[in-house]
C-alpha cells in the first residue's frame, strides 16, 4: 500500500516562511548596502566641488585665524574616511546643513517642497496603473490586430516625448489657448496661504477644512502636470505590461486552463494576469520611484513648487547643500520605494526564488 | 540583374562554402527577417536619415547656424526659412540640422564608453558567480538605484556645465543596466552545455568570455542600447534644457527649446520645431529597438 | 462495439500558414475510439500531439483545422460553437500534458486549480468542492490530501505533479483522456507508477483513453490498440499483441532499431526510411 | 585506465548543501566501456563531469582520481584536456548557437595548438559520417542526430583516449539513437577509445557497456558486469525494481514498487 503514494511536498510551510525571512533580511542588507555606497558618492561629489565649503560658511572677508577654525571645526584636517563617518553621522542625526538660498536647514526646505512631489507622482503613476495595465493587457490578447498597433503606437510616442516639450505644448494648448485647466503653479495666487497645511498635499488640505474652490482649483493645476507625468508611466507600463502577458499567454498553463473548458475571459484575468500582476509589482514601484525624480522636467515647466524645481533653483545658486540633501532623499526615496515592491513582489510570489 | 541573381544564390545557397558565406548568410537572413518587420523599417529609416542629414550638413545648409541675424529675428515659417528663424534671427532648419550631429555625436560617445563597461562587468560577474559577482553586482545596483536625472544634474554641478560633462554624467548613470542584462545572459549561459564543452576542451576563461559567452550577450544589449539611445537622448535634452548641458550658442535640441521657450505662445515654432526633432528622432532608436527585440525574440520568431 | 464509440475521426488535417508555404502536421488521420485505451506513437515531428489538441479545438494560432468526420458522442466539434467546445473541453473530453512543471500555474495553489476544473462544469458549494478535491486527490493516490491541497506546483515533485494533473482532468467526469507524453518527463519508476493510477482510474470510470507517446515499448505494454504515425499520416494500425507482426517497414524498423536489455546485437539495424512513406503533395483534398 | 577513489561532490553553502555525490569509487579499464545507470538526481551526471573537471565553480568535490598514471589535481592540464573529451545530452544546448561546425570543431585543435587543423576537421566530419559540406553551417540548420554526430566529432579532433558520454542519446528519436549509438560502438573499435557512458536507460546500457554501477541518491548501490545485468541475477532489490520497471508496464509488478529514500 505503501508503495504507490508519491513524495512530500519538498517544503514544508515552516521551511517555506524561514526561507521566506532570509530572503526580506537580504533586501534589507542590499538596501543598506546601497544607502552606503548612495552617500559615498554624495559625498564625494561634495568633496570634488569647485566651492571651497570653508569660504561658503565664513565669506571671503574673514581672517586666516577664523578661516583655520572653521576648517578645523569641519573636520577638514581629518583622513577622508573620518570625514564620511562623520558625514554619515550627521545625516543620520537628519542634518543636511543650511541652505544659502533660502537660510533654512535643508531638511526644513525639503520637507516643505517634498508633498507638491508625491502629489504629483502619485497620481501620474495612478494614472499609469489604471489606464496603462488595461491597455497592455488588451494589446496582448489582441497581438498583431488593430488594438495591439494603437497601443504600441501611444506607448512609443508617450516613451519618446521629451516631457519638458510635451509639458509646453499642452501648456500652450489647454492653458493659453483653450483655458480648459488653470497655468503654472500649484494654485492661483489669491488663494495662497488661505489653507493652513496639514498634510502637505493641497487637495487634502483643502478638502480637510471644506475649501471647495481651493479644492478645484488645486486640481485645476494639477491635472495637467500629472497627465504629461502620467502620459509617460503608462507607456511604460502599458509595454511592460504587453510583453509581460505575451509570456504568460504562451505558456503550457494557459493551455491547461483552456483545456478544462475556461471562458477565456478567465483564462486571461484569472490565470495569466495573476503571474503577470507580481511582475507588475515591480515595475510600478520603479515607475513611481523614477517619477519621484523624472518630475525635475515637469516642475521646472509647470512651475510647481516641488523638489525637482528645489534643486535645479538650488544648483543655479550653487546652493551646494541644498543640492547634496535633495539628491540624498530623492535617492533614498528612489531606493526605499525599490526596496518596498522588491519586498512585496517576495511576499507575493509563491516561487521564493532558490 | 545576373550579379544580383548569383549574390542573392551565394546568400540562399543551401550549402555554405566558406566562412566568410556563412558568415554573410546568417547576416542576410537576419536581414530578411528584419526587412519583414515594418515597426523596425521605420525606425530604421528614421536613424539613416538622421545619419545622412548629420553627414551632409555642410551642403543642405546654408548657414553654420550660429551667425546672428537681427533684422530676421523670429520669421515664421516659409519659403525661405522652412521652420522660420529664433529670437537672434538665425535659420531653426539649419540649427537643426547641424544639431543632429550634436545628437548623434551624445548618442555614440555614450554608447562606446557605457557597452564595453557593461559588458565586461555584467559577462564577468555572471560567468564567474561567487564572491565576484556580488561585489560587482552591489556596485552595479549602486548606480542603478541612483536617480539618473539628479545624479547628472550633481555631476554636471561638479564638473563644470557642458557637452562633454553632461555626455559624462549621462554615460555614468547608464552602464548599470547592462552590466545588469549582460549578467542575466551570462547566468543562463554558463551552465549551458556548449560552455562545458568548451571548459572540458581547455579554453582559457577569458577565451571563454570573449568567444563563448559575449556573442550571445550581444542580442539583448544590442536591444536595449538600441531602446536607451531614446532615453538618452531625452536626458540630454532635458540638461541641455536646464542649460547644463551643451550651452549656447551651440544647437543642441533641448537647449534651442529652453532659448525658445519664452516664445511659445506668440512665436510657436521656436520651440516647437526642436521638440518634434527630438520626439522623431527619440522615436527612431524606440521603434528599432522594438523591432529588433521582435527579431531577435526566438518566441515571436520562427 | 461501434454503438460504445464515443468518438470518431475521419480524415483529419492540421495546416499551417508559415512564411515558408503551408505545413501539413496532419494529413488524413482516421480512428475510432471506444472505451479502451488507444496508443499513438511516432517520432518528433510526426503529428502526434497535433492530432490530440485538433480534437479539442487548441491548434495553436495559424493553424486550420479540417476533417471529413470530427465527432465526440454525436456531437460534430468541427462547426461546434466555442460554448458546446468549452462544455465539451474538461467535461467531455480532457488532456493531460508532458510536464507538470509547466502546465501547472505556478501562483494558484493546487487545491485551487483542481477545484476551479469542478466548478467550472458543476455549480456546487465551495465546500462540497473542496471536499471532492480532497477526494480526488486520495483517489490519485496522494498521502495527505489536506497538505498539497495548500501547496504551490513548484513545491510539488514531479510525480505527484503529474498525480495533482490526473486529479484534475478527471474532476469533471470527462469521457476521454488525451495523455501526451504524460510520463516523458519523469523517471521509470515513478512513471510507471503514474500510469498505474491513470490506467486503474480508466478503468475504474469505464472512459475512453488517447495515450500519446514517443516511447513505442510503453505504448505497447500499456493500450490495447496502437497507431503508428509517420509524417503526418497513421502508416500502420494493430493490437499491441500484434506489434511484434506488424507489417509496415517504418514500424518494423522502429520495433528492430531499439536495443535490448537482453542484448545479442553487435550493431543496431538502422530505419531506412523510405520516400514513399511520405505523405505524396497534394494526395488529398 | 580511469581510478576514481572516494568521491565526494558537495554544492551549495550553509543550510543550502546538497551532497550531490557520496564516497563513490570505480575503475575503468583502458578500451572498456563503463556504465553509470541511475534515475534523475543520483548523481551519475555529477560523477562525470567531476572527473571531467567541470565542477570547480560551481561545487567542493573531494576524493582522489586518477586518468593512466595521471593523479588530477584541480585544475586540469592540458594534456587531460586534449585526452579526455566528453559528449552531452542535448544535442542542441551542447554547441554554440552563434559558431559554425567549422567554428567548433577547430576551436579544440587550436587551442591545443595541433598542426593541419583543416584536414583535421574534415576528416572528423567524415568519420561521423558527414560530409563536407556540413562544415559552414550553424547548429540550428542541421537536425538533432547530425548535431549529435557534430559533438561526437568535436570529441575525436584532439584524438582523445577516453570520452565520456552524459545521456548522449536520450534527447533523440530511437531510429536516430540506433545510428548515434552504433558511430560511438565503431570508433570505440577503430580508435581503440575509453567509455564511461551515463544513463537511464539500461538497455542502452546494456548495448554499450562491458559493466555498470547503478547509482541512487550520489552512492554507488551495486557494481556489475552486463553479463548480470542480462541474467538478472542482481543481489539489490532497488537494481531490481530498476529492471523491472525497464521492460514496460506491467499492472501487477508496480504494486510491488517500493520507495526508496
Amino acid at each position: 500500500m505503501a508503495s504507490t503514494a508519491g513524495g512530500q511536498p519538498t517544503a514544508g510551510t515552516g521551511l517555506a516562511l524561514q526561507s521566506k525571512l532570509t530572503s526580506i533580511l537580504g533586501v534589507f542588507t542590499s538596501l543598506l548596502l546601497t544607502f552606503i555606497g548612495l552617500t559615498a558618492i554624495t559625498f564625494v561629489i561634495g568633496r570634488m566641488m569647485p566651492a571651497d565649503p570653508v569660504l561658503a560658511i565664513v565669506g571671503d572677508r574673514a581672517s586666516q585665524e577664523v578661516y583655520d577654525q572653521v576648517y578645523l571645526q569641519l573636520g577638514l584636517d581629518k583622513p577622508v574616511y573620518i570625514q564620511y563617518l562623520r558625514y554619515l553621522e550627521q545625516l543620520v542625526e537628519g542634518d543636511l546643513g543650511t541652505s544659502i538660498m533660502t537660510a533654512q536647514p535643508v531638511l526644513d526646505d525639503i520637507i516643505r517642497f517634498f508633498p507638491a512631489t508625491l502629489e504629483l507622482a502619485t497620481v501620474a503613476t495612478l494614472l499609469g496603473i489604471f489606464v496603462g495595465i488595461p491597455m497592455g493587457v488588451l494589446a496582448a490578447v489582441h497581438q498583431g490586430r488593430w488594438p495591439d498597433h494603437i497601443v504600441r503606437v501611444i506607448s512609443l510616442v508617450g516613451y519618446s516625448a521629451p516631457i519638458f516639450w510635451l509639458g509646453m505644448v499642452a501648456l500652450l494648448v489647454f492653458y493659453a489657448n483653450l483655458g480648459w485647466v488653470a497655468g503654472p503653479g500649484r494654485l492661483d495666487v489669491f488663494y495662497d496661504g488661505i489653507v493652513e497645511p496639514a498634510t502637505g498635499i493641497l487637495m487634502v488640505d483643502a478638502a480637510m477644512s471644506g475649501e471647495w474652490d481651493i479644492f478645484h482649483n488645486a486640481l485645476s493645476h494639477l491635472v495637467l502636470p500629472a497627465m504629461i507625468l502620467g502620459t509617460f508611466a503608462l507607456a511604460y507600463i502599458a509595454r511592460m505590461t504587453r510583453s509581460f502577458m505575451l509570456d504568460q499567454l504562451s505558456q503550457e498553463y494557459i493551455l491547461t486552463a483552456r483545456v478544462k473548458g475556461m471562458p477565456e475571459y478567465k483564462v486571461i484575468w484569472g490565470h495569466a494576469f495573476r503571474n503577470v500582476l507580481v511582475q507588475l509589482i515591480t515595475i510600478i514601484g520603479l515607475t513611481y520611484a523614477s517619477l519621484l525624480e523624472g518630475s525635475v522636467l515637469t516642475e521646472t515647466v509647470f512651475s510647481w513648487p516641488g523638489i525637482g524645481q528645489y534643486i535645479t533653483n538650488s544648483l543655479f545658486n550653487n546652493d551646494m547643500n541644498a543640492v547634496l540633501g535633495g539628491t540624498i532623499v530623492v535617492g533614498a526615496c528612489f531606493v526605499g520605494i525599490n526596496m518596498l515592491s522588491d519586498l512585496l513582489y517576495r511576499l507575493v510570489d509563491p516561487r521564493i526564488r532558490k | 540583374m545576373t550579379t544580383e541573381a548569383t549574390l542573392r544564390g551565394w546568400l540562399l545557397a543551401e550549402i555554405p562554402t566558406s566562412k566568410l558565406q556563412a558568415r554573410c548568410q546568417r547576416v542576410f537572413i537576419g536581414w530578411l527577417d528584419f526587412k519583414r518587420n515594418p515597426i523596425a523599417m521605420i525606425g530604421l529609416l528614421i536613424i539613416l536619415g538622421l545619419v545622412v542629414v548629420a553627414a551632409l550638413a555642410p551642403w543642405i545648409t546654408t548657414s553654420n547656424g550660429l551667425e546672428l541675424d537681427l533684422a530676421n529675428r523670429l520669421k515664421p515659417p516659409s519659403s525661405q526659412h522652412w521652420f522660420g528663424t529664433d529670437e537672434l534671427g538665425r535659420d531653426i532648419f539649419d540649427r537643426i540640422i547641424w544639431g543632429s550631429r550634436i545628437t548623434l555625436y551624445i548618442v555614440a560617445l555614450v554608447s562606446i564608453i557605457v557597452v564595453p563597461i557593461g559588458l565586461l562587468i555584467g559577462t564577468v560577474a555572471g560567468y564567474m558567480g561567487g564572491w565576484v559577482d556580488t561585489v560587482l553586482m552591489r556596485l552595479t545596483d549602486i548606480f542603478l538605484a541612483f536617480p539618473r536625472l539628479i545624479l547628472a544634474m550633481a555631476l554636471v554641478a561638479v564638473l563644470g556645465r557642458g557637452l562633454e560633462n553632461a555626455v559624462l554624467a549621462i554615460a555614468l548613470t547608464t552602464w548599470s543596466p547592462f552590466a545588469r542584462i549582460a549578467r542575466a545572459e551570462a547566468l543562463t549561459i554558463r551552465n549551458s552545455e556548449f560552455i562545458l564543452a568548451a571548459q572540458m576542451q581547455g579554453i582559457s576563461t577569458v577565451g571563454i568570455l570573449a568567444r563563448h559567452v559575449t556573442p550571445l550577450c550581444m542580442s539583448s544589449v544590442t536591444v536595449r542600447l538600441t531602446l536607451d539611445m531614446a532615453g538618452i537622448i531625452l536626458t540630454a535634452a532635458g540638461l541641455g534644457f536646464l542649460g547644463l548641458g551643451a550651452q549656447p550658442p551651440t544647437p543642441e535640441w533641448g537647449a534651442m527649446i529652453s532659448l525658445g521657450r519664452q516664445y511659445l505662445i506668440d512665436q510657436w515654432w521656436v520651440p516647437t520645431i526642436p521638440g518634434i526633432a527630438i520626439l522623431v528622432v527619440s522615436l527612431g532608436f524606440n521603434l528599432l529597438g522594438d523591432g529588433l527585440r521582435d527579431v531577435f525574440d526566438p518566441k515571436s520568431g520562427n | 462495439m461501434s454503438d460504445s464509440k464515443l468518438l470518431s475521426v475521419e480524415d483529419l488535417h492540421v495546416t499551417y500558414n508559415t512564411p515558408t508555404g503551408l505545413v501539413r502536421a496532419v494529413s488524413g488521420v482516421s480512428f475510432d475510439l471506444g472505451h479502451e485505451k488507444l496508443g499513438i506513437v511516432g517520432e518528433s515531428g510526426s503529428g502526434k500531439s497535433q492530432t490530440g489538441r485538433a480534437i479539442l479545438g487548441l491548434t495553436a494560432t495559424g493553424g486550420t483545422v479540417g476533417a471529413r468526420r470530427l465527432e465526440f458522442k454525436g456531437t460534430n466539434l468541427l462547426n461546434a460553437s466555442e460554448r458546446t467546445m468549452r462544455q465539451i473541453r474538461g467535461g467531455g473530453i480532457s488532456m493531460i500534458m508532458q510536464d507538470p512543471k509547466y502546465s501547472l500555474n505556478p501562483v494558484m495553489t493546487v487545491g485551487s486549480q483542481i477545484e476551479e476544473a469542478l466548478l467550472i462544469h458543476n455549480r456546487t458549494s465551495k465546500r462540497v468542492a473542496r471536499e471532492r478535491t480532497y477526494e480526488m486527490l486520495r483517489a490519485v493516490k496522494i498521502r495527505e490530501p489536506e497538505r498539497v491541497y495548500k501547496a504551490y506546483p513548484h513545491e510539488v515533485s514531479g510525480g505527484m505533479g503529474q498525480r495533482i494533473m490526473i486529479a484534475m482532468m478527471m474532476i469533471p467526469e470527462p469521457d476521454i483522456i488525451i495523455a501526451d507524453e504524460p510520463t516523458s518527463a519523469l523517471d521509470v519508476t515513478v512513471q510507471l507508477q503514474v500510469l498505474a493510477v491513470l490506467d486503474d482510474m480508466i478503468r475504474e470510470r469505464g472512459m475512453g483513453l488517447i495515450f500519446i507517446s514517443h516511447d513505442l515499448n510503453l505504448i505497447a505494454s500499456f493500450c490495447d490498440r496502437i497507431l503508428i504515425m509517420y509524417d503526418g499520416r497513421v502508416v500502420e494500425e494493430c493490437t499491441a499483441a500484434e506489434l511484434e507482426q506488424a507489417q509496415h517497414p517504418y514500424t518494423r524498423g522502429l520495433v528492430n532499431c531499439l536495443p535490448r536489455l537482453d542484448g545479442g546485437q553487435d550493431e543496431l539495424p538502422v530505419l531506412k526510411r523510405d520516400p514513399s512513406w511520405l505523405t505524396p503533395p497534394g494526395a488529398t483534398r | 585506465m580511469i581510478d576514481i577513489q572516494g568521491l565526494d561532490v558537495v554544492f551549495g553553502h550553509g543550510r543550502k548543501v546538497f551532497h550531490a555525490v557520496r564516497d563513490v569509487s570505480l575503475s575503468v579499464e583502458k578500451g572498456q566501456s563503463y556504465g553509470l545507470v541511475g534515475e534523475s538526481g543520483s548523481g551519475k551526471t555529477t560523477v562525470l563531469r567531476a572527473l571531467a573537471g567541470i565542477l570547480e565553480r560551481l561545487a567542493r568535490v573531494s576524493g582522489e582520481m586518477t586518468v593512466a598514471e595521471e593523479t588530477l589535481l584541480r585544475h586540469r592540464s592540458q594534456s587531460f584536456r586534449r585526452r579526455v573529451q566528453m559528449v552531452f545530452q542535448d544535442p542542441f544546448g551542447s554547441l554554440h548557437p552563434r559558431h559554425t561546425v567549422d567554428t567548433i570543431l577547430s576551436e579544440p585543435a587550436r587551442v591545443h595548438k595541433l598542426d593541419r587543423i583543416e584536414q583535421r576537421v574534415v576528416h572528423a566530419l567524415e568519420e561521423v559520417g558527414l560530409d563536407a559540406s556540413f562544415r559552414f553551417r550553424y547548429p540550428h540548420q542541421i537536425s538533432g542526430g547530425q548535431r549529435q554526430r557534430v559533438s561526437v566529432a568535436r570529441a575525436l579532433i584532439t584524438s582523445p583516449e577516453i570520452i565520456l558520454l552524459d545521456e548522449p542519446t536520450s534527447a533523440l528519436d530511437v531510429s536516430v539513437q540506433a545510428e548515434v549509438l552504433n558511430l560511438l560502438m565503431r570508433l570505440k573499435r577503430e580508435h581503440g577509445l575509453t567509455y564511461i557512458l551515463v544513463s537511464h536507460n539500461l538497455a542502452v546500457v546494456a548495448h554499450m557497456c562491458e559493466s555498470l554501477s547503478v547509482m541512487q541518491n550520489g552512492a554507488v548501490v551495486e557494481t556489475m558486469s552486463v553479463q548480470q545485468l542480462r541474467e538478472h541475477s542482481s543481489t539489490m532489490p532497488y537494481t531490481q525494481q530498476l529492471l523491472t520497471a525497464s521492460l514496460g508496464y506491467d499492472r501487477t509488478a508496480i504494486d510491488a514498487f517500493e520507495e526508496f529514500a
